[in-house]
């Protein structure tokens, strides 16, 4: 039998809330799907569009973007930029023919661990019927 | 050898080379390119001129060298990668086209011969058709020594007669190519050779956009290295690369390694083109750069072509296909530029 | 009606009271229909000047030239720079001003209006005269153009060869200028986003097959980023070497520097590059249409700067280059900002 | 078939001596073949060193064309390819191609006395031709180097030119003053207008920054030198090292086919455009 597919998802945690929260989900023994690379930044805000597309370039299956809720944002406001910013770069991904499942943000606290573990278990489970995401990885 | 073949009947000849990579002038948008196809019915020899010249084949944007594995224990792998070895046919080669090849021949030739280059044109059969009417409003290949019907570089060159080609074959490859389909290929009556020959003065007449004077230029560019010229007429260049990458006859390139995984380190070393328009062609890893403006790369294009490839080749590095004259977004005119150079200072 | 009298008489009068350095703007050109670049610096050759619906260059791009200069000169001449703008090209002076990449007092701003009417296509045009020489491009106010070849008078409707932006464009207008030529005369526009609904109305599959198609042809010649007057940036992603590299830049830093597009011409990097170009013009993209124009391969450009434009009105309200004080599109928010996407 | 001259060699890292550290360091390598491909070369010949997944760099060979065993490279850090070899230990292997370029005319400058002016990383280039000169002795006249860099931290073979005293008149030079100095203090073409080598029969060999070289051949020309009897070499960025890719095109030539050694009577009809 064909091993089941295992998506490959790159998430950019800010360090503040859902860095932690996935730590909290860490220690707490939580169970969720290992899929998940996770790359802590300090702040939503931070995340250059870039980072995005190299993520998908260099073979991710989805991608996650994942900052404090509003109002909580360790600088104030990061999280609001983040938010416009990665409202048109989803727009755009869905625009050229991205599956719109690949691409995905989330506010989680750093009390959320049992949110965040349900973000990652959907977001694997909308990933696995898509299969690989050969669209935008490297063809070099 | 000069046969003539009906029009009729090209399909069927094509139909005989299926084992070649055949290639044809397709529109795709707006605009003309080559293209591969198995489908002899998809030969079009009717056609302005291709965006991209035969250049994208024969030399492609993209060339890879090799193949490298880096991992921390043992020695680097380093995996030669050559071209495949696949015989193709350009059908539809416009004769400055072709007569470009026979510069970048020059240049990739010589004490170190470019292995990738020459496997690619050593395979490949170039088959010219003529130009009874100029195909681009900016053809001006009679000025640079060029003619509507020019076999430089051609293995074959197509003339058509209105219901048949006229066909001639100039090299061993081409001659291989018409013994392919022996039956389909007749004997040329007086008639057609009355017509070719009135076809060709007629074609060469309708070549309206010329360069006076070609041989004072190179002259005269020596002596302008310094001008202030150079500001004046790059003023509105955007330091695009349409012009060069464009160019049938321009052949500069960049060699990256480029990596597709870290641990161990894997990647190829690959060939790309590069332009004297770029900023980045010439600068120095300190940052120096020795061409720095737009001016200086207008300069090194020009003169590049009409000094330097001239001093060395013997040869101005144009063919008058016109193409970067038309494309040029800003609306550049080479010939424009030409003809103030001969005319600088008097 | 704009005058091109009048155009002439206005730059004529700036360059001899000497308010201006030199003046760009249109002159026929020697090759094709479309007029090129005329960079004026004396009064007699004004007479050089042209203004007609085929005057399609976005001449503002030139300011980020004229900039780079003037920061290399010793003593550079401070007048303002003469610029002919249209409506499209006037928004794109308003970004360079909100981005402070130019001050108000560099440029003197000759704006014509394009009224009722636009610029043309020059593929279009040429398709519908089959290859004549085009004498005189005129607009009849019955939404025609009149075009005079040597064969004579044609009359082709606006629609069939407008250049597509100008299909779409409401501000047909300059809304900053020194000196006005012509009226300021809205055009009704029933759907100002039609052409990319079509694209949305596609399949995710089907969109992908459009634009991988599309992307695959480019040969990343950076026409549309050098015609582009936003794409100011002395060091691109698409670039291998950083130009903002000065001898005191240490071996460290240009070894760090990360490759993020790679030169090859190959499906994932074009598609990088095209989408980092795209987003980079969020908000302030003006939709002059120039990367479009410019391509040699005819990739449509356009429609991804249009999606963001469609995008940053209809989510956050936001038109760009109608005023130099607001802030740009990312570096705001409203605290309604929807967030439906987001878990 | 012809030989794909764009395939390197591999070779190993044999040796690695730190000439100058701070924030432009330079490290000396010597690298030995896996296998004996015949690499023969010229002095002022430069060679493409490769590290796989950063890149090639062209780097001119600073041994002697009369040691066999080994080729030795002087690199200052600079960019991508030059840091990576910086990080490079003893045993490491890097690729090599070439060589490439038209090197010094030593056959022509026989029973000539040379004078060897050099600056910073500029010595590199000099070494392969100053140790030619000395490993074939007799065939040559008076020996004289002069050479200098910003600080005596910065000169290279720093040891060498210590033994090298022995051999001929070295000429040493720094360009501010500093404690336990006791040479020249200036910069190198002040120096050459101090020290006055005589043109008569001689040839000299300058390599450095530009600018330097620019204002050591003004000083050559005030003290009596021809042009034809001044020699110095040009770098331009290169990719191909075979007179293809255009990048280092001046004029009607190629620096890394027909350069990088030129004398001024060449230079002065190219370009100035390097």
């Amino acid at each position: 039998m064909a091993e089941e597919f295992e998506p490959k998802i790159v998430a950019f945690l800010c360090k503040w809330c859902s860095s932690a929260g996935s730590d909290l989900a860490g220690v707490s023994r939580m169970e969720y799907p290992y899929n998940v690379v996770p790359i802590t930044v300090m702040c939503s805000g931070s995340i250059s569009p870039l980072y995005i597309l190299s993520a998908f370039s260099r073979g991710a299956d989805g991608v996650l973007v994942s900052g404090c809720h509003p109002g909580d944002c360790h600088y104030i406001k990061g999280n609001f930029y983040a938010r416009r910013r990665i409202a048109l770069i989803n727009k755009l991904l869905d625009f050229i023919g991205l599956e719109p499942q690949r691409f995905q943000m989330s506010w989680v606290s750093a009390a959320e661990g049992t949110k965040y573990t349900e973000i990652i278990k959907d977001f694997v489970k909308e990933l696995k019927p898509l299969g690989p995401q050969t669209k935008l990885g490297r063809d070099l | 050898m000069q046969k003539v073949l009906t029009k009729k009947s090209l399909p069927q000849w094509v139909k005989k080379l299926l084992s070649y990579t055949i290639y044809t002038p397709v529109e795709e948008d707006d605009h003309w390119n080559f293209v591969a196809t198995d489908n002899p019915e998809d030969i079009n020899l009717d056609y302005p001129l291709t965006t991209l010249s035969p250049k994208k084949i024969i030399f492609p944007q993209r060339e890879i060298f090799l193949e490298f594995c880096d991992s921390t224990e043992g020695n680097p792998e380093v995996k030669e990668v050559l071209p495949a070895e696949k015989s193709a046919v350009i059908f539809g080669v416009r004769p400055c086209d072709a007569k470009a090849l026979t510069f970048t021949d020059k240049v990739f030739g010589g004490d170190f011969k470019d292995i990738y280059y020459w496997k690619r044109r050593n395979q490949t059969t170039l088959v010219g058709i003529s130009c009874n009417t100029p195909p681009y409003t900016n053809c001006f290949c009679v000025s640079v020594n060029g003619s509507p019907y020019s076999k430089e570089g051609l293995d074959i060159l197509l003339t058509d007669l209105g219901d048949k080609y006229f066909v001639e074959t100039y090299t061993k490859k081409g001659e291989k190519l018409l013994n392919l389909a022996k039956g389909l290929f007749k004997s040329p009556t007086a008639k057609d050779k009355k017509d070719l020959e009135k076809i060709r003065i007629d074609s060469k007449k309708k070549i309206k956009r010329q360069i006076k004077n070609i041989k004072k230029i190179p002259p005269k560019l020596k002596e302008m290295f310094d001008s202030p010229f150079w500001d004046e007429e790059s003023m509105s260049c955007l330091r695009c690369g349409i012009c060069t990458y464009l160019c049938p006859t321009c052949h500069c390139f960049d060699i990256n390694d480029e990596i597709t995984s870290s641990s161990p380190i894997k990647g190829k070393r690959i060939r790309t083109w590069d332009t004297c328009q770029f900023p980045d062609f010439t600068m120095h890893s300190s940052g120096h750069n020795p061409r720095p403006d737009k001016a200086s790369r207008l300069r090194q294009r020009i003169l590049h072509k009409f000094l330097y490839f001239v001093d060395r080749y013997q040869n101005y590095q144009c063919t008058g296909c016109g193409r970067c004259i038309s494309l040029c977004p800003v609306g550049i005119d080479l010939l424009e530029v030409l003809d103030k150079v001969r005319d600088y200072g008097s | 009606m704009v005058s091109l009298e009048d155009l002439k008489k206005e730059a004529k009068q700036i360059l001899k009271e000497n308010k201006v350095k030199y003046i760009i703007g249109y002159k026929k050109s020697t090759n094709g229909l479309m007029p090129v670049p005329a960079f004026i610096k004396e009064p007699e050759e004004v007479e050089k000047l042209v203004w007609d619906p085929t005057c399609v260059f976005n001449l503002t791009r030139y300011l980020v030239d004229e900039k780079r200069r003037k920061t290399k000169e010793k003593e550079p001449d401070e007048r303002p720079v003469g610029l002919v703008v249209k409506g499209c090209d006037s928004r794109a002076i308003n970004i360079l001003l909100q981005e402070k990449f130019i001050n108000r007092e560099d440029v003197y701003l000759l704006g014509v209006s394009c009224e009722n009417t636009g610029v043309l296509d020059e593929k279009k045009l040429t398709k519908k005269i089959k290859g004549e020489k085009v004498k005189k491009v005129e607009f009849d106010e019955k939404d025609n153009f009149i075009i005079t070849t040597q064969e004579g008078k044609t009359k082709i409707p606006a629609k069939e060869i407008l250049a597509n932006r100008c299909l779409e464009c409401k501000a047909n207008f300059p809304v900053i200028y020194d000196v006005l030529l012509g009226e300021k005369a809205k055009r009704s526009i029933d759907n100002p986003f039609e052409s990319i609904e079509k694209i949305e109305s596609l399949s995710t599959e089907e969109r992908w097959t459009f634009w991988k198609k599309q992307l695959d042809k480019c040969i990343r010649c950076y026409a549309c980023r050098s015609v582009c007057p936003m794409c100011y940036c002395d060091e691109c992603v698409a670039d291998t070497i950083s130009f903002a590299v000065t001898a005191d830049t240490t071996a460290e830093e240009k070894a760090q520097k990360i490759k993020w597009v790679e030169k090859s011409p190959v499906s994932s990097e074009n598609f990088i590059y095209h989408m980092v170009r795209a987003i980079h013009l969020a908000g302030r993209c003006i939709d002059c249409g120039e990367c479009e124009r410019a391509c040699p391969l005819d990739i449509p450009l356009r429609f991804l700067n249009r999606k963001l434009e469609k995008e940053a009105k209809e989510l956050f309200g936001f038109e760009a280059g109608f005023d130099p004080d607001q802030p740009s599109l990312i570096s705001c928010f409203k605290d309604e900002d929807p967030e439906d996407f987001i878990r | 078939m012809d030989p794909n001259t764009y395939i390197p060699k591999l070779a190993k890292i044999t040796h690695i001596k730190e000439e100058v550290g701070g924030a432009r360091p330079i490290k000396t390598f010597r690298t030995q073949f896996f296998e004996n491909n015949n690499f023969s070369f010229k002095c002022g010949q430069c060679a493409m060193l490769s590290v796989f997944g950063k890149g090639e760099s062209m780097i001119s060979i600073s041994s002697t064309p009369l040691i066999k065993d080994y080729l030795q490279f002087s690199i200052l850090k600079m960019g991508r390819v030059t840091s990576s070899l910086h990080e490079k230990q003893v045993e490491d292997i890097i690729g090599i191609r070439g060589p490439y370029g038209n090197g010094f005319p030593v056959e022509k400058w026989k029973r000539k006395n040379l004078i060897f002016i050099g600056g910073g990383i500029g010595l590199a280039p000099i070494w392969s031709v100053l140790n030619t000169a000395l490993g074939k002795r007799e065939d040559y006249g008076d020996l004289t180097l002069i050479y200098g860099a910003r600080t005596s931290k910065d000169l290279v073979f720093k040891e060498e030119l210590e033994e090298l005293r022995k051999k001929m008149t070295v000429h040493l030079s720094v360009d501010v003053e500093e404690p336990d100095w006791k040479e020249f203090v200036g910069f190198v073409p002040q120096n050459v207008l101090d020290k006055k080598p005589s043109p008569k029969n001689a040839i000299a060999v300058t390599c450095g920054p530009p600018i330097m070289i620019k204002f050591v051949i003004k000083a050559l020309e005030d003290l009596g030198f021809k042009d034809e009897q001044i020699y110095t070499t040009v770098e331009n960025k290169m990719k191909c090292g075979v007179g293809k890719c255009g990048k280092c095109n001046i004029g009607i030539h190629y620096v890394c086919q027909d350069g990088p050694v030129y004398s001024w009577a060449e230079l002065k009809k190219l370009p100035q455009e390097y």
